[in-house]
C-alpha cells in the first residue's frame, strides 16, 4: 500500500507504540490515586507533560492533555468565549478553518456571538487587511490556523498575533497540521493558545494538547475532577499521553530534515503531474506550504473516482475534506480560493509522510495519469 | 440497508471497499461508453446539474422498437459511474415498453447493493434513460408533423 | 502488588489490549478517509459500536463514543440543557454524585440554570420522596447515579425514571460504577441518556460512551466534523473503542458470576475487619450495593496515614474521592451520610475487582489490623 | 519546589511514594511518641483544629534548662507523623533556647523534604513544640504567683 494521505491521520511510530505498551501494561494507575500504583502514573504523566513542554518551548503548566485537536481547538474557542462572555461577543477566524474551528463558531453564533470569517487569496492566505479591519473593541477572540489541513498553505499568524496583541485580543492558532511538521517553538508563533492533535504527527489518536499560556482567560468546557490545572476534567488517558509526548519529542527532532526530504519529493511530484497530465492546477502553490501536501485539480473528472481508481492500485489519497459519511461536500476551502464548484470536485490532495519513498510518487503519477485519462474519456464535460 | 463489504471478507483480498465487485467492474470496465453520432441517435437524455454535482449524458439508437445501441458520459462519483454502465448493459436490446420499466431497483440489484449514501447516483442512469426516452417520443412526433 | 481499588481504575484485560494492539498496528485509518484503509477503520468502528450495543440491549445508532466518563457525563447534562434551555431552566440530581456531575451542574448554575441537589439517607441512598417533590414544570433533567463510587450503594434509579417519565422528563444514569459490574441491560434502567467509562471495566483509559437513547433532545458539546452521528466531533480514536467494546463484552459475559464471586468475598472480608478491628463502621452496608465496594470508617485514625501504611506492605486502597492532588477533601459522600468530618477523614474504600483472591484478602484484613491498631498508639483523639 | 521521588528512582525497590526514605522511616516508626504524666509535665502543647483536620499533643519535661524528655501524639496524615516524629528527635536534649529557634526548614531538611502539598502538616510539631514552651513559661508564672 502507498499511502498519501498523512493529513487525515498517520501511522503510529514504532517508538510511540513501544511507550504506549509499556504505560499499558506497567503504568495502567489513576495518577489521582494515593498510592504507589497512583503515584508512578502521576510522575510517569508528568515526565510525559514535561517532555512536551521542552519540545514545543513551553512551561509544563501550560500543557493541557485533550482527546482530540477537535477538543483542543473546541476548548481554545468555547473557553474563551466563555470567560470573555462579560467583555464582548465577537470573535474573528478565517473562511477556510477547520470545521472543528467553523462549526463550533456556527454554535457561538447560536448562544449569541457574533462571528466573522475573513476570507482569503486565491493561493489560500487569508487577507490581513480585512482581518485586521474586522477588529473591533467587541473582539474577544481571533483564531486563525497555522496551515490548512486541504492545501497546506500556511498563514501568517506572527502578523496576526501582533495585531491581536496590540489589541490585547486572546489569540488562537489551530496547529493541527504544523505542529511536528514545520520545526517551530511555541513562542514564535505569538499566540495564548495552540491546538495539536496526537494523530497527525506518528502518535495516537485520543491523544491532544491544547498550550494555554500563562494568564490567558479559559473556562473549561468538560468538569469534574480537577485535573488539567483544573482546565480538563476526566481520567486522563495516561498511555495516550505517553504516546503524544514520544510522538512530539520525534517529530520535533527530525521536523527540519524530513521537512527538507518531502518538500523535495512534493515538489518533484507536482513538476511530474503537471507534465504527465494536462490542464491540472496545483492549489495554492504560489504559497508558502507545509512540505508534504500538495492539492490538485483536474478539470472534468470526479475526486472521488480518482480516489477509487487510486485505491484499486493500493494508492491511498483523498479529497482533503474528510467528511465522515454521505456526499462529499465539495471542499469550503477551494471554494474560498474562488475554485468552481466543478473544479473543486475534481481536486484531490495528496499527503506525503514518513515512509513515503520516491518510488511511491512515481507510481502515484503513472496511476494518476491512467486514471484521469480513463475518466477523462469517461465525462460528460 | 447498507451493503457494506466486512473486512473480514476482505482480509488480504484487496482494498476493503464499500462497493461490491460487481459495482467496481462496471467503474473499472464501464460498458457502452461514448457517443452515438447525430444520424444514429434516436434518443438522448441529458441529467444532473451541469453546474455542480454529477452529470450524464445518455444516448440511444433504437430499431424495431427496440434499444439497438445505447451509449453514455458521465461526469461523477464512483457510484455514478457504475451504475451509469449498468443501466446500459440492462437497457441494450431491450424493447422500449421493457427499458421504460427498468428501476432504480434493477440496477442496484445488477450491482449486487450499494451504499446507501449513493443511492441516489444510481437515478441519475434510470433517469437520463427515461428522458432518452421521452425524447425519443418527441423526436417521432416532430418528425410526423414536418416530416 | 495487592490491588484494591478497582473503582478508581483497573488493568487492562489482556484480550482487550489484544483487540487494540491489532487496530493501532493495523487499522489505523481515519475512519472518515474515503480510501481502503479509512473504510476498513470505519468498518472496525460500526463492528466495535454494534458490539456494544449488543452487549448492553441497545441500537448501535444510540452508542455515542467519547474519551471519558466524564465527558459522557458533561455531554448529558450540558448537551440537554443546552437543547432545552428554552423548555426550563431546572435541573435536579443528588448530593452524592460524582465530581463530573455535581461540578457540571455548579458551571451550569453559573450559566443560570437552577440545581437541587437530593439529599440521602444514613444508608447514603437518595431520598426518593425528597426527589420527586422537586421536580416541576420548570424541571428539563433529572441525573441520579447508578451506584456511588465510594461506598457502592446502589440507588433506585428505576424507580426515578418512573417519576421522570411521568413528567417527560429527559432522564441521566451515570452508571459508570456499575457498567460490567452487574448484569443490566440499558432498557432496565428506563433512563434516556447512560454514562459508562472504558477504565473502569478492564477497558483503555480514553474511552467511553454515552447512550442516547432514540429522540432524546441533546447538544453536542464537541463540535467539528460529522462523527457520532453528529452529537460528537472528533476523529475517534478507534483503538480505544475497539478496546472499550471488547471490555463490555467481556464485563457482561461475566459479569453475573463474577458478582458472585466479589460479593462473596467482600462480604468476608467485611465479616473479618468487624470481627479484628474494634469501633469500625461499613457505610452504606444495609442498603443494596455494588459486589466489589466497601466503605470503612476506622474512628480515630487519619485515612491517607492507613493508605500509607498498607501502601507500604504493597496493598493498594484509597480514600474513595481520588483527588488530582494536594489536600484530600473528606468525602463528600460520606458528609451527605451524615458521617462527621472526623470519621470522613478516618475512611477508606477497598474495592476488588477480577484479580482479587481471598488470600489477598486474608493478607489485606491482617496489615489493616496492624496499621489501624498502630495508628491509635499514635493518635491524639 | 516538590521533591518527587522519580519512578526510575524505584524500580523495582518497593513502592513509588511522593515521600522520602527519611519521612518513611518516621512514619512506620515514629519517636517519642506516648504522653508524660501530669508530674513529668513541664509544658503541653494541643494544636491543629480537634473538630476536624489534623491534630497534634505534645509534652516536655524540662530539667537544667533543657528538653530532657519530649512525647507527642498525633491524629493525622503521614506527613504530620513523620514530621511530628522528626520534630521532637530535633528538640530532645537541647537547651530552652535552642529547642525555640527550630524551624518548619529544620524538619523538612531532617527528611528530605516533603510533599509541596504536605507542607503545611509540618508546621503542626514546630506549634506544639512553641505551644509547650508557652505553656511552661505560663506554668512558671503561675508556680511564682501561688507557690
Ligand atoms: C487543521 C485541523 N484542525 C483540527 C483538526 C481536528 O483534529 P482531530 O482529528 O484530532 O479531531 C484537524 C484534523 O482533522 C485539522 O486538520
Ligand atoms: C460514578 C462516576 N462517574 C464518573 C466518573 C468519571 O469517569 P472518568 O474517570 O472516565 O472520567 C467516575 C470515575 O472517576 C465515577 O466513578
Amino acid at each position: 500500500m502507498i499511502y498519501l494521505d498523512h493529513n487525515a491521520t498517520t501511522p503510529l511510530h514504532p517508538q510511540v507504540l513501544e511507550a504506549m505498551l509499556v504505560c499499558l501494561q506497567e503504568h495502567w494507575g489513576n495518577p489521582s490515586s494515593p498510592h504507589s500504583l497512583g503515584n508512578q502514573a502521576r510522575m510517569v504523566m508528568q515526565q510525559a507533560r514535561a517532555r512536551i513542554a521542552e519540545s514545543l518551548g513551553c512551561e509544563p503548566s501550560e500543557v493541557v492533555f485533550c482527546s482530540s485537536g477537535t477538543e483542543a481547538d473546541n476548548l481554545a474557542l468555547r473557553g474563551v468565549a466563555g470567560a470573555l462572555r462579560s467583555r464582548g461577543n465577537h470573535i474573528v477566524t478565517t473562511a477556510i478553518e477547520h470545521h472543528a474551528v467553523l462549526h463550533t463558531c456556527d454554535a457561538l453564533e447560536e448562544e449569541g456571538f457574533r462571528v466573522t470569517r475573513v476570507p482569503v487569496d486565491p493561493q489560500g492566505v487569508v487577507d490581513l487587511e480585512s482581518l485586521e479591519r474586522s477588529l473591533t473593541d467587541q473582539t474577544i477572540l481571533v483564531s486563525v490556523m497555522h496551515a490548512n489541513n486541504e492545501t497546506g498553505v500556511l498563514q501568517p499568524v506572527e502578523e496576526v498575533a501582533r495585531m491581536a496583541a496590540r489589541r490585547e485580543i486572546p489569540f488562537h492558532v489551530d496547529a493541527v497540521q504544523t505542529a511536528g511538521k514545520l520545526p517551530f517553538r511555541l513562542p514564535e508563533l505569538g499566540a495564548g493558545l495552540v491546538s495539536l492533535s496526537g494523530h497527525k504527527l506518528y502518535g495516537p489518536r485520543g491523544a491532544a494538547a491544547l498550550f494555554v499560556r500563562e494568564g490567558t482567560p479559559l473556562r473549561p468546557i468538560l468538569t469534574g475532577g480537577s485535573h488539567e490545572h483544573d482546565l480538563r476534567a476526566g481520567t486522563e488517558n495516561l498511555a495516550g499521553l505517553v504516546g503524544l509526548a514520544k510522538a512530539v519529542e520525534l517529530a520535533v527532532q527530525d521536523a527540519a530534515e524530513e521537512g527538507r526530504r518531502l518538500t523535495g519529493l512534493r515538489d518533484e511530484l507536482e513538476a511530474r503531474l503537471s507534465s504527465s497530465i494536462p490542464e491540472i492546477r496545483i492549489n495554492g502553490a504560489q504559497a508558502r506550504r507545509v512540505p508534504n501536501t500538495s492539492n490538485v485539480t483536474f478539470p472534468g473528472v470526479d475526486g472521488e473516482s480518482i480516489i477509487l481508481g487510486l485505491d484499486l492500485a493500493g494508492i491511498c489519497v483523498s479529497t482533503g475534506s474528510a467528511c465522515s459519511t454521505g456526499e462529499p461536500e465539495p471542499s469550503h476551502v477551494l471554494r474560498e480560493m474562488g475554485v468552481s464548484r466543478r473544479d473543486a470536485q475534481g481536486s484531490i490532495r495528496l499527503s506525503l509522510g514518513r515512509g513515503t519513498r520516491q518510488e511511491d510518487l512515481d507510481l502515484t503519477v503513472q496511476v494518476l495519469a491512467d486514471t484521469v485519462a480513463r475518466l477523462r474519456r469517461i465525462t460528460s464535460i | 440497508m447498507e451493503r457494506e463489504t466486512r473486512p473480514e471478507e476482505n482480509a488480504g483480498h484487496g482494498p476493503a471497499l464499500p462497493y461490491t465487485r460487481a459495482l467496481l467492474e462496471h467503474f473499472v470496465n464501464p460498458r457502452n461508453v461514448g457517443e452515438l453520432s447525430e444520424e444514429e441517435t434516436d434518443g438522448f437524455g441529458l441529467v444532473g446539474d451541469p453546474g455542480c454535482g454529477d452529470q450524464m449524458k445518455l444516448w440511444i439508437s433504437v430499431s424495431d422498437d427496440r434499444i439497438e445501441r445505447i451509449a453514455f458520459k458521465s461526469f461523477g462519483c464512483p457510484g455514478a459511474i457504475a451504475t451509469s454502465s449498468a443501466l446500459t448493459t440492462l437497457a441494450e436490446g431491450r424493447t422500449l415498453e421493457e427499458a421504460r420499466r427498468i428501476t432504480d431497483d434493477d440496477v442496484i440489484e445488477l450491482l449486487g447493493g450499494i451504499p446507501e449514501h449513493k443511492r441516489h447516483c444510481s437515478l441519475l442512469g434510470v433517469r437520463a434513460l427515461q428522458a432518452a426516452l421521452e425524447d425519443r417520443k418527441l423526436r417521432l412526433q416532430q418528425k410526423a408533423i414536418r416530416p
